[in-house]
């Protein structure tokens, strides 16, 4: 069943361009796109594991220097993109079905956008070709600043063409790192170069190969926002519609998993390598964190709490033993689904009360028991509080820290779990349990029922990653295991 | 006492980082929490410098937590440095690609 | 020659500090947008100096040439076929950025980053 | 020969696009650099990433660039 490898990428893709063109037709395109979007999510699950050669270009084996050598653009799949690209499906799922019970009339582009972003990210997970990924991640880079663009909040142009300049200079940046691999090792197969690596053809203590690595890496850091690129990517989070920074945030999340197991998988004989992902990983906690607490739009703080979050994935992978790399992308999981809860459940907020700042706001548990208790759940469960699944992965982070040696950072790392819950509980406090300011109008406004439907779906995900997360570490490990 | 004033002074001066608008507690609070965090934090991580060498890391700690504690509040200073605007966005992307890559280039291989 | 792609990666890089230059210290958003372009033809340049052989031949097999002679003198044709889609990429970035520059002029006025593209308390101030 | 005057050429006019005053004659010197890089393309061997280069940096920029000038204002303030 390995044709439905490409059909991962394949059928986003052409759902994006079919609606696009005939999103005349209101209700068909309605039908169409919730069709498709319950497909996304089943597709991977009914795949089986295995590779997958574009064109049919079966590996070659060199008989002069017994190397394999891979021509085709090649698909691999096993369980970590598995499960990746199913939680990604469940969320486009999710996002499309706000956002198509929300507006009678639908625009096609924007869901143009969503599902371009949703096929991109598939083929950056999937693909074991550098160049196909970086082409994915400029399609991705455009789709993210259209979702930005389409919403209606004020200053999302300014914000859209900020990211978009910022990525100009980033993606470039990573084209001529890919350009310096190309030039050592004449391939852009990530198999090919890993071999050519290990096997000596390239010299790895070369500062023309140093250089590809920094290039490399500072393509990364834009993907993913780390420092210094945190403030512009909690901005695009803030000034999209909320079911869309719902499915930007896991983009970014996905985007920067890919690209650095991608890295490591090169690299990760160089001791720099983990050393520049840990502290770039350390900074992004320290300022995503310490900003946070001082913001007063809250959608802004849920931005800069993400891109706290995403410094425990860096962490993970930077120590680089197995169970921290295992840990990591646990981590990088659990961010997708609690981050985009955290989303959905505030933005559900700014329907009902048209405020974002947090001192105006107050005593809203009374209005919207529901959506207050599953934001609850959801704030601890980034904070690491037990038994919910944020608690799973930073407890194995701070055991991979210790006995990797480095108590300090294990340390840190609770130390930002505690900050990112006072962020939650202050927010909280002057959000739904603090007095209600008697200027706030609150009559005649409800959340949409969908929003909950959503919260609610990713909710119980959360509760059961936290109670078995066996389920999924068992298999990141093997996969670990496959690359190290 | 000058000192004791300066941390005193804090609260005053959060007052700015807020307006236009309403200051509450829990917004200073929250601002006084992120000082805390922040000292600890970076003193925390100057520490990692022991696996390199122990003396440097006692040194750096030191003059480290020195340095940020007589310049406190840092929060409003910090802040400023990291607003959205495009010119200090880029400013300090391209800071970072030219260290990166003069690091990379003629330093890689000492770690 | 190794002496031409010694000064093409010597170009390449000149484009690439001229982006970066611009980047910081060019006002005008277009002018800017225009400089940061060039980060992406230099990238462009790079790897195309990549597969060029001193003295060989396009990689085109013509009816009539021999096979193994082909293979020691053709250039390298992958870097060409990257190149391709990163020219695209490049351009339709730039479309959508201008196209975003034109939706902001009207609402501002002007083409100075500093006001366009401040931050964002401060664009509250100066809309009223 | 003929490459490194190209070279210099690229270079020159990159640079004399970012320092004019009148933004459409930046366009027209981003044409000038395109251009000159669809040849180099072409003396690199690539005759087909020449054909595209040419289209797009001479002929497509500029003109996006020329129209972006028309409807916001011709002059660098």
């Amino acid at each position: 069943m390995n044709e439905l490898i490409p059909l991962m990428v394949i059928v986003p893709l052409m759902a994006a361009l079919i609606i696009s063109a005939f999103s005349r037709f209101n209700t068909v395109t309605k039908i169409f796109a919730f069709v498709v979007a319950i497909c996304l999510p089943i597709i991977p699950l009914a795949s089986n594991y295995g590779l997958h050669y574009f064109g049919g270009y079966a590996p070659m084996l060199d008989n002069v220097t017994s190397v394999m050598y891979h021509p085709a653009i090649t698909y691999s799949f096993t369980f970590l993109q598995q499960i990746f690209i199913a939680m990604i499906g469940l969320l486009t799922f999710l996002v499309v079905f706000i956002y198509l019970t929300k507006y009678k009339k639908i625009s096609g582009p924007y869901l143009f956008l969503l599902f371009l972003g949703t096929a991109a990210v598939t083929a950056m997970l999937l693909t074991d070709d550098i160049f196909h990924m970086f082409v994915f991640f400029e399609i991705l880079a455009l789709a993210q600043v259209g979702i930005v663009a389409a919403s209606s909040i004020d200053y999302s142009y300014e914000m859209a063409l900020k990211y978009m300049i910022l990525g100009s200079i980033g993606s470039p940046i990573m084209l001529l790192g890919i350009g310096f691999l190309l030039a050592l090792t004449g391939s852009v197969n990530i198999t090919d170069i890993v071999a050519a690596v290990h096997n000596g053809l390239v010299d790895a203590t070369s500062p023309v190969f140093l250089t590809s690595l920094g290039l490399i890496f500072f393509g990364w850091l834009y993907a993913s926002g780390l420092p210094p690129f945190h403030t512009i990517k909690s901005g695009i989070y803030s000034k999209a519609e909320p079911h869309g920074a719902a499915l930007l945030q896991s983009f970014t999340v996905i985007s920067m998993i890919s690209i650095v197991l991608i890295m490591y998988r090169i690299y990760s004989a160089l001791p720099i390598f983990e050393v520049l992902v840990v502290f770039f990983s350390i900074l992004a906690m320290i300022l995503g964190v310490s900003l946070a607490l001082t913001q007063t739009d809250f959608r802004r703080m849920i931005g800069f709490l993400a891109v706290g979050e995403l410094g425990f994935i860096g962490l993970g992978i930077g120590l680089g033993t197995q169970y921290a790399i295992t840990a990591g992308l646990f981590q990088a999981l659990n961010e997708i689904i609690i981050t985009a809860l955290l989303f959905i459940g505030f933005g559900a907020i700014v329907n009902a009360t048209n405020e974002v700042d947090t001192r105006k706001l107050g005593g809203l548990l009374a209005y919207h028991p529901k959506v207050s208790l599953m934001l609850l759940i959801g704030g601890l469960a980034m904070a690491g509080v037990p038994p919910l699944s944020g608690f799973q992965s930073k407890l194995m982070l701070v055991q991979a820290s210790l006995s990797c040696g480095f108590p300090e950072i294990s340390i840190l790392a609770i130390m930002v779990s505690i900050a990112t819950f006072v962020v939650f509980v202050k927010t909280f406090y002057a959000m739904f349990l603090r007095p209600k300011p008697n200027d706030l109008e609150l009559e005649g406004k409800s959340v949409p029922k969908s929003m909950i439907f959503a919260m609610g779906v990713l909710l119980i995900i959360i509760v059961l990653l936290g109670i078995f997360p066996d389920v999924v570490t068992s298999g990141i490990s093997n996969f670990v295991g496959g690359i190290l | 006492m000058k000192l004791y004033d300066q941390i005193f002074d804090v609260v005053k001066q959060f007052r700015k980082l807020f307006s236009p608008g309403p200051v509450t507690n829990a917004d200073v609070s929250g601002s006084i929490t992120a000082e805390i965090f922040l000292i600890v934090s970076l003193v925390l991580s100057a520490i990692l410098l022991r696996h390199v060498s122990v003396l440097l890391a006692g040194l750096v700690t030191l003059i480290l937590a020195i340095v940020l504690i007589s310049n406190i509040p840092l929060i409003p200073k910090f802040k400023i440095e990291q607003e959205d605007s495009l010119e200090k966005m880029l400013f300090y992307a391209v800071v970072t690609l030219s260290i990166i890559v003069v690091f990379m280039y003629w330093g890689g291989n000492l770690v | 020659m190794a002496q031409t792609q010694l000064a093409i990666l010597f170009t390449s890089i000149a484009l690439v500090v001229i982006g970066l230059y611009s980047a910081i210290f060019i006002d005008n958003i277009i002018k800017k947008i225009i400089g940061i372009s060039f980060i992406e033809e230099g990238a462009n340049l790079f790897i195309v100096a990549i597969g060029y052989k001193a003295g060989g031949v396009v990689p085109i097999l013509m009816p009539g040439m021999d096979t193994s002679w082909f293979a020691a003198n053709a250039a390298y044709p992958l870097p060409f076929g990257l190149v391709l889609t990163s020219i695209v990429i490049g351009a339709s970035t730039l479309a959508v950025m201008l196209a975003l520059v034109m939706v902001l002029y009207k609402r501002y006025g002007t083409l100075s980053t500093k006001v366009m593209l401040a931050d964002t308390s401060k664009q509250e101030e100066y809309n009223e | 020969m003929l490459d490194f005057v190209l070279m210099v050429i690229i270079v020159v006019s990159a640079i004399l696009a970012l320092i004019q005053k009148d933004l459409l004659k930046a366009a027209i010197l981003t044409g000038f650099s395109g251009g000159a890089l669809a040849v180099l393309f072409q003396i690199l061997l690539a005759p087909d990433v020449a054909l595209t280069q040419a289209i797009v940096g001479a002929a497509i920029v500029p003109v996006f660039i020329a129209l972006a000038v028309k409807k916001t204002q011709r002059e660098d303030s």
